[in-house]
């Protein structure tokens, strides 16, 4: 009894500043720790001090026009209370400065790690992920689902194709801006296996609160399982994803879409940018930049992402596809102002698309 | 014509400092211009170089612009003498110099409405390029300035032609010249700042 | 008021003799700094030179035509305060902006 | 022009609704601050609970993304613009002639354009709630959400024209306040025997004069692009959207203290009336005031340390930002010493003035975790920054305005307010405050970003996100009880007489409420706390005056004949020129003619405002 009350009581923190999972999360806490205690100290100290001299000066019954000695002040006291201030704020800042430059690069020490640059885009309200190899080249692109080996260091660069985001997943790193006509930069590490939830911070219109993000940490091995296949082009289309093509292609999806061949010309018609890369959809467990996820659609987000770890998958998904089909449906309904369209289909048109899109693994 | 005591200090109350309210007034008005003028100034700085596309800053004609930033600085040395003449109780000197001065503006804004004109000829607009926009709002926020002294100016000459403008009124006509040489120290810096420093 | 404000006009004020002066120094300062531009020297002198002849015309409209330099003290703290913000802030921001430099 | 002038009969009713649009008194200008003010202190207190009423559970649809965009956009607006500010400046208003012992304000109808011209912008900022259209884009209007693409409606036109003419307001009434203390100091009254109020409205004046252009010209330039096609903040041509933020943030900074200095200097008085002992370590106090002011405007990029300036100036403005921790901490300290040794009467002013101790300390120390910038990489834009902005401005600004209106209310009404009634408001506010802030510094965090419509459930946010939204209850309560105890007490309550706090500053020398003159005599001030010397003078500073300092009550008869200068109807005229020309633009975006028509009727009402003001006889 104890036991399952105790589980239950235990929160999920996927977003928690004060649970890092990477170096760089792992000093800002350290940081953070530093000055919160002594601001515990002095906390206690001036409300300890304001209570007792409440407490012990306050009027009594019958002296309440007494005058006491009318002290106007104290130089040693002042000087005191300036230099010991003086004092705290020295001590603080040092390890502040010191810090700043790691928020940007990484420090020498992690110079023998192996590392992986990789560059955001901020949209509204999405992020894009455009992965690039050894020379600096785009090696492929993909959305909303970050994916990094562990112990790796991740350069992210980070620009945006509207108006400024902010990109952070707090467990491994706290926030850079996200700035049109700039580019900015952070790196990362995770420490540790692990989903790590994250989402933009500056706010960029309507929907920013639904402008979400998720970071897969993972052994270097299964990274790179990942990775090959994200470098392959979307499956072949069978005879069984027909329908769901033609609804794609009806719906003017393929417009906003990219969807990379397979074959020469197969999917040629969906080149569009504006939204989210779609030729691995089927692989990933989020819709719509993490608003919704595809698992059980009465399951919460912070179950989601209990859930999410445990399974070697990910692939612990609603069969029913009911959040998919609620975006697919009508999205500006799940996700205020988005430019995907209220596309009103029938029941059995989303049973294809559905089919269709699941495929694209 | 009784009632006229706004347009000088006609009586004389307890100040702290000994110093006139208005006079205080305007200098801290000026310095609250300031910066005014440095955050307009400093936007012109940021982006001076920034010409993504169109004309920029070649297509300034130094000697033009020249001589209407003297036209301005003389324009202070006419003002400067109108209230030096109004001191020593000359109203009509005063107000010839009170002319001079308006007028030596309007050549000024004149020639600023005529450069404008020509930059957007040669296809400089004020949403031609982020230059466009910076040195146009900048110069013409002076402008702006200078046409508001030009009309304070005026209103003096007009009053002294009612005969409302009497020696006792100098304060006015300090205060208004001290907003006028403002102006004129803002031009020198823009002058600087804009024209003659290359970018 | 009035007797303060008329020791300042009656004591070192300038007169129309001066003010004639200080008119015919500018005239010649703005005359170099066009000079100057046209005949192109070299870049940091141009730009060192052309901001120290600015200054000194400011500093004579302001001390001399708007009579601070003559006038109470108050005045000048007033007035100096605020051009030493703007051109302080003024100066960071150019700073912020020229150095913002990322790969 | 002397025509134009005389078109309207100088007026001189001194009672009835035309008494209060002509006034050009100070202290019926303080009471029109304070009215208006507090209606928007109640108007953004629905606003807010409207947004905690949203998220007090997660996956809420009561309200829409773009509606709680407009709610948190339009609360700071209202809370910082129309509140806490103005507010601050009733203050002034009222208690800072009294308190330096002048007849009014330096320029009495410049004061009452600035009144007016508050009142004229705070309508055009809240225009846009009539159409459901009002700002959305946060207070701090980020370029380049802020242009025509992003912002189509005409939320952010209200945005900008509103804040320029409130800034109008703002920097008339700082040139006013400037100048007062400056040049109507009774005679004695140094700089350092100046009561410590009017000290903070002095160095708070200095930061509107100073700080208010800079946002002016960051509105025109944002306006520029809105309205005429510039381009300032588009980054495609050549624009930089980083340049919105500074010239933003070098006003926001000195802003944030231009809403806490006058609070400071409000509990700096009450602390030392109900401690019946000075100050502690007034010069230092004082000097602690312009080290913060000035240190006040070289922190400004503090807000963007996320934005990537680059280390150096990152180290740089965490550097500055630490130093000002130092003067804040000072004051705290000299505070406690006020009360140490003291005979503490706790009555309600003093329950609010002990409050804002505890609370700010807590604002401010949170404030050092986030002046590190590495780990405000973490903390910046969640709620934790929530936590802290609420704890300084309002366990901070607010607590202290509450009880500056509990502590001068005797002296603007004559009358008491009831302290049983008070206790209470403090408490509730106080428990409802702590209740609903304090759990925000947790949820902040665990993760959770402000500015959000909605949360997801099961993140670890659900429970105190609840516990703070019905926590609201307990300030709407105090709050409600406060107003109730205003309204009542101003008719019924206890009759005050001149100085029924034993008090130390020359506004309690007079009756109350204080006669339209103010001083019968114009007080001779021999040392910083006038009134008590002159009530104790065997204290210290023995030497009692020789002219009996204000006492106008008993001289009243005598010397109702007092001349001051009669109403105008000039600032009321001007002011709606102001407005007419503030509406111009949007007007000309409904239809041109319309706007045309605003243009020229603004450009009338100015000129026959100020040529009647200047040909109009000043007594």
């Amino acid at each position: 009894m104890a036991v399952v009350l105790l589980s239950g009581c235990q929160l999920a923190l996927p977003q928690s500043t004060l649970n890092p999972a990477g170096d760089v999360a792992q000093s800002q806490q350290d940081l953070f720790l530093f000055v919160f205690w002594i601001a515990v100290v002095i906390f206690i100290g001036v409300q300890g001090f304001l209570t007792i001299a409440v407490l012990k000066y306050r009027s009594r019954r019958g002296h309440e026009s007494d005058v006491p000695p009318q002290t106007h002040g104290n130089t040693p006291l002042e000087i005191g209370w300036t230099i010991a201030p003086s004092l705290i704020v020295i001590a603080i800042t040092i390890p502040t400065v010191a810090g700043i430059g790691a928020t940007y690069d990484a420090p020498s020490q992690y110079a023998d790690d192996p590392s992986l640059t990789i560059e955001v885009v901020g949209h509204q309200w999405w992020w894009e992920y455009r992965y690039l190899d050894e020379n600096g080249d785009l090696d492929f692109i993909t959305a909303n689902e970050l994916h990094i080996p562990v112990d790796t260091v991740i350069n992210l660069k980070l620009s945006s194709n509207d108006v400024i985001h902010s990109f952070s997943v707090p467990r491994l790193a706290g926030s850079r801006d996200v700035v049109p006509g700039r580019v900015n930069r952070m790196w990362l590490n995770a420490t540790e296996t692990g989903v790590y939830a994250g989402q933009c911070k500056e706010f960029c219109g309507d929907s920013h609160a639904l402008m979400r993000t998720v970071a897969f940490a993972r052994e270097s091995a299964d990274y790179e399982a990942w990775a090959e296949n994200e470098r392959q082009p979307a499956v072949d289309r069978t005879a069984a994803m027909d329908a769901g093509w033609v609804v794609f292609q009806e719906n003017a999806c393929r417009g906003c879409h990219t969807i990379e061949g397979a074959t020469e010309d197969e999917y040629e018609l969906a080149i569009g940018v504006t939204g989210p890369n779609l030729s691995h959809f089927g692989s990933r467990v989020t819709i719509a930049a993490n608003t919704l996820h595809k698992g059980p659609a009465d399951m919460n987000m912070g179950a989601f992402f209990e859930d999410v770890p445990t399974d070697p998958d990910f692939m612990q998904r609603d069969p029913a596809a009911e959040n998919l089909k609620r975006w697919l449906n009508n999205a500006p309904d799940v996700k205020p102002g988005t430019e995907m369209p209220d596309l009103d289909l029938t029941d059995q048109q989303l049973d294809d698309l559905v089919f269709f899109l699941e495929s694209l693994k | 014509m009784a009632h006229d005591a706004t347009m000088g200090q006609a009586e004389a109350h307890y100040t702290t400092t000994g110093l006139d309210h208005r006079k205080i007034l305007m200098w801290v008005f000026l310095a609250s211009d300031c910066l005014f003028f440095g955050a307009l100034i400093s936007t012109y700085m940021v982006y001076r170089s920034n010409v993504p596309v169109g004309p920029g800053p070649e297509l300034f004609d130094i000697p033009y612009t020249s001589v209407s930033a003297f036209v301005l600085l003389m324009s202070s040395l006419t003002m400067v003498l109108a209230l030096a003449a109004l001191q020593r109780g000359n109203s009509r000197q005063a107000r010839l110099w009170l002319l001079a001065t308006a007028l030596q503006g309007a050549v000024f804004l004149g020639g600023q409405f005529y450069e404008f004109n020509l930059f957007v000829d040669q296809g400089l607009t004020l949403t031609t390029s982020v230059f466009g926009t910076s040195f146009f709002v900048l110069t013409g926020f002076h402008g702006t300035h200078v046409a508001i002294g030009v009309f304070m100016l005026l209103t003096l000459v007009g009053a002294s032609y009612m005969g409302r403008l009497k020696p006792k009124h100098h304060l006015t006509v300090e205060l208004v010249g001290l907003y006028w040489h403002f102006v004129d120290i803002v031009w020198i810096v823009i002058f600087t700042v804009v024209y003659l420093i290359p970018s | 008021m009035a007797t303060a404000e008329q020791q300042a006009h009656t004591e070192d004020h300038p007169t129309p003799r001066t003010y004639i002066n200080v008119a015919i120094l500018l005239t010649v300062i703005t005359i170099v700094e066009v000079a100057i531009v046209i005949i192109e020297v070299p870049t940091v002198f141009l730009i060192s030179s052309l901001l120290a002849l600015s200054a000194v015309k400011f500093a004579f409209v302001v001390g001399w035509f708007m009579h601070l330099k003559f006038d109470a003290k108050l005045y000048q703290a007033l007035f100096l305060g605020g051009l030493f913000l703007a051109i302080a802030v003024l100066l960071a921001l150019v700073a912020l902006f020229e150095n913002f430099t990322l790969p | 022009m002397a025509m134009l002038g005389g078109l309207l009969e100088r007026p001189t009713g001194t009672t009835g609704i035309w008494s209060w649009l002509t006034t050009i008194d100070h202290k019926r200008i303080g009471t029109l601050y304070l009215v208006t003010a507090f209606f928007f202190f109640l108007v953004g207190g629905i606003e807010a609970s409207l947004m905690r009423l949203q998220l007090a559970v997660p996956d809420s649809t009561l309200i829409s993304a773009n509606i709680f965009s407009q709610l948190f956009t339009m609360h700071a607006l209202t809370m910082i613009f129309l509140a806490i500010m103005p507010l601050s400046v009733a203050f002034f208003n009222w208690i800072v002639p009294l308190q330096i012992g002048a007849r009014d304000v330096a320029f009495p109808r410049l004061n009452a354009l600035s009144y007016w011209v508050f009142l004229f912008g705070a309508i055009i900022l809240n225009l846009g709630w009539f159409t459901m259209t009002a700002p959305a884009a946060g207070w701090f209007a980020y370029a380049n959400l802020t242009n025509t693409t992003f912002s189509p409606t005409s939320g952010m036109d209200f945005y900008v024209l509103g804040l320029l003419v409130l800034g109008t307001s703002s920097l008339l009434g700082a040139f006013n306040f400037v100048v007062t203390i400056i040049n109507l100091r009774a005679p004695g009254m140094s700089l350092m025997r100046m009561p410590i109020f009017t000290w903070m409205a002095f160095i708070t004046s200095f930061l509107l004069a100073l700080a208010m252009p800079v946002i002016t010209i960051g509105l025109v330039e944002l306006g520029f692009d809105r309205f005429f096609g510039t381009n300032f903040f588009v980054f495609e041509r050549g624009g930089d959207v980083l340049l919105w933020q500074h010239l933003f943030w070098v006003f926001g900074h000195p802003e944030v203290y231009i809403l806490i200095l006058p609070a400071m200097g409000i509990v700096s008085e009450i602390l030392p009336t109900f401690s019946r002992k000075p100050l502690f370590g007034f010069p230092v106090v004082v000097f602690s005031g312009l080290t913060i002011a000035f240190l006040g405007w070289s922190v400004w990029a503090h807000h963007m340390f996320a934005a990537g300036l680059g280390p150096v100036p990152d180290a740089v403005f965490a550097t500055t930002t630490m130093a000002i921790a130092i003067p804040t901490g000072v004051k705290v300290f000299n505070w406690l010493a006020t009360l140490w040794g003291g005979n503490i009467q706790l009555k309600t002013p003093m329950y609010f003035a002990i409050g804002f101790i505890a609370l700010f300390t807590i604002g401010g120390l949170s404030g050092m975790t986030h002046a590190a910038a590495p780990s405000d990489l973490q903390q910046t834009d969640t709620y934790y920054i929530v936590a802290h902005i609420h704890y300084v401005l309002f366990g901070g600004s607010i607590m202290a305005i509450l009880g500056g209106i509990f502590y001068w209310f005797p002296k603007m009404s004559g009358r008491m307010m009831s302290e049983y009634l008070g206790k209470w408001s403090f408490w509730l506010v106080f428990i409802g405050m702590n209740m609903t802030f304090g759990p925000m510094h947790y949820v902040g965090l665990v993760g959770m970003p402000r500015r959000n419509f909605t949360f997801p459930s099961g993140m670890g946010w659900d429970l105190w996100n609840l516990v703070a939204s019905l926590s609201v209850l307990f300030m709407i309560a105090g709050v409600g009880l406060f107003v109730y105890n205003a309204l009542r007490s101003a008719r019924s309550g206890e009759v005050a007489g001149d100085d029924p706090w034993d008090a130390r500053t020359l506004e309690w020398a007079m009756s109350s409420p204080p006669p339209h003159y103010n001083f019968a005599e114009i007080p001779v001030v021999h040392g910083r706390d006038a009134l008590w010397e002159q009530k104790y003078p065997d204290e210290e500073h023995a030497a009692p005056p020789p002219v009996p300092a204000g006492g106008a009550h008993e001289a009243d008869e005598e010397h109702h004949d007092i001349h001051m200068p009669s109403p105008s109807y000039f600032p009321l005229i001007c002011a709606l020129g102001i407005f007419a020309l503030g509406i111009t633009l949007l007007l000309y975006q409904m239809a041109a003619p319309l706007g045309y028509a605003a243009g020229v009727i603004g450009i009338i009402l100015l000129l026959w405002g100020s040529y009647g003001w200047i040909f109009e006889p000043t007594d």
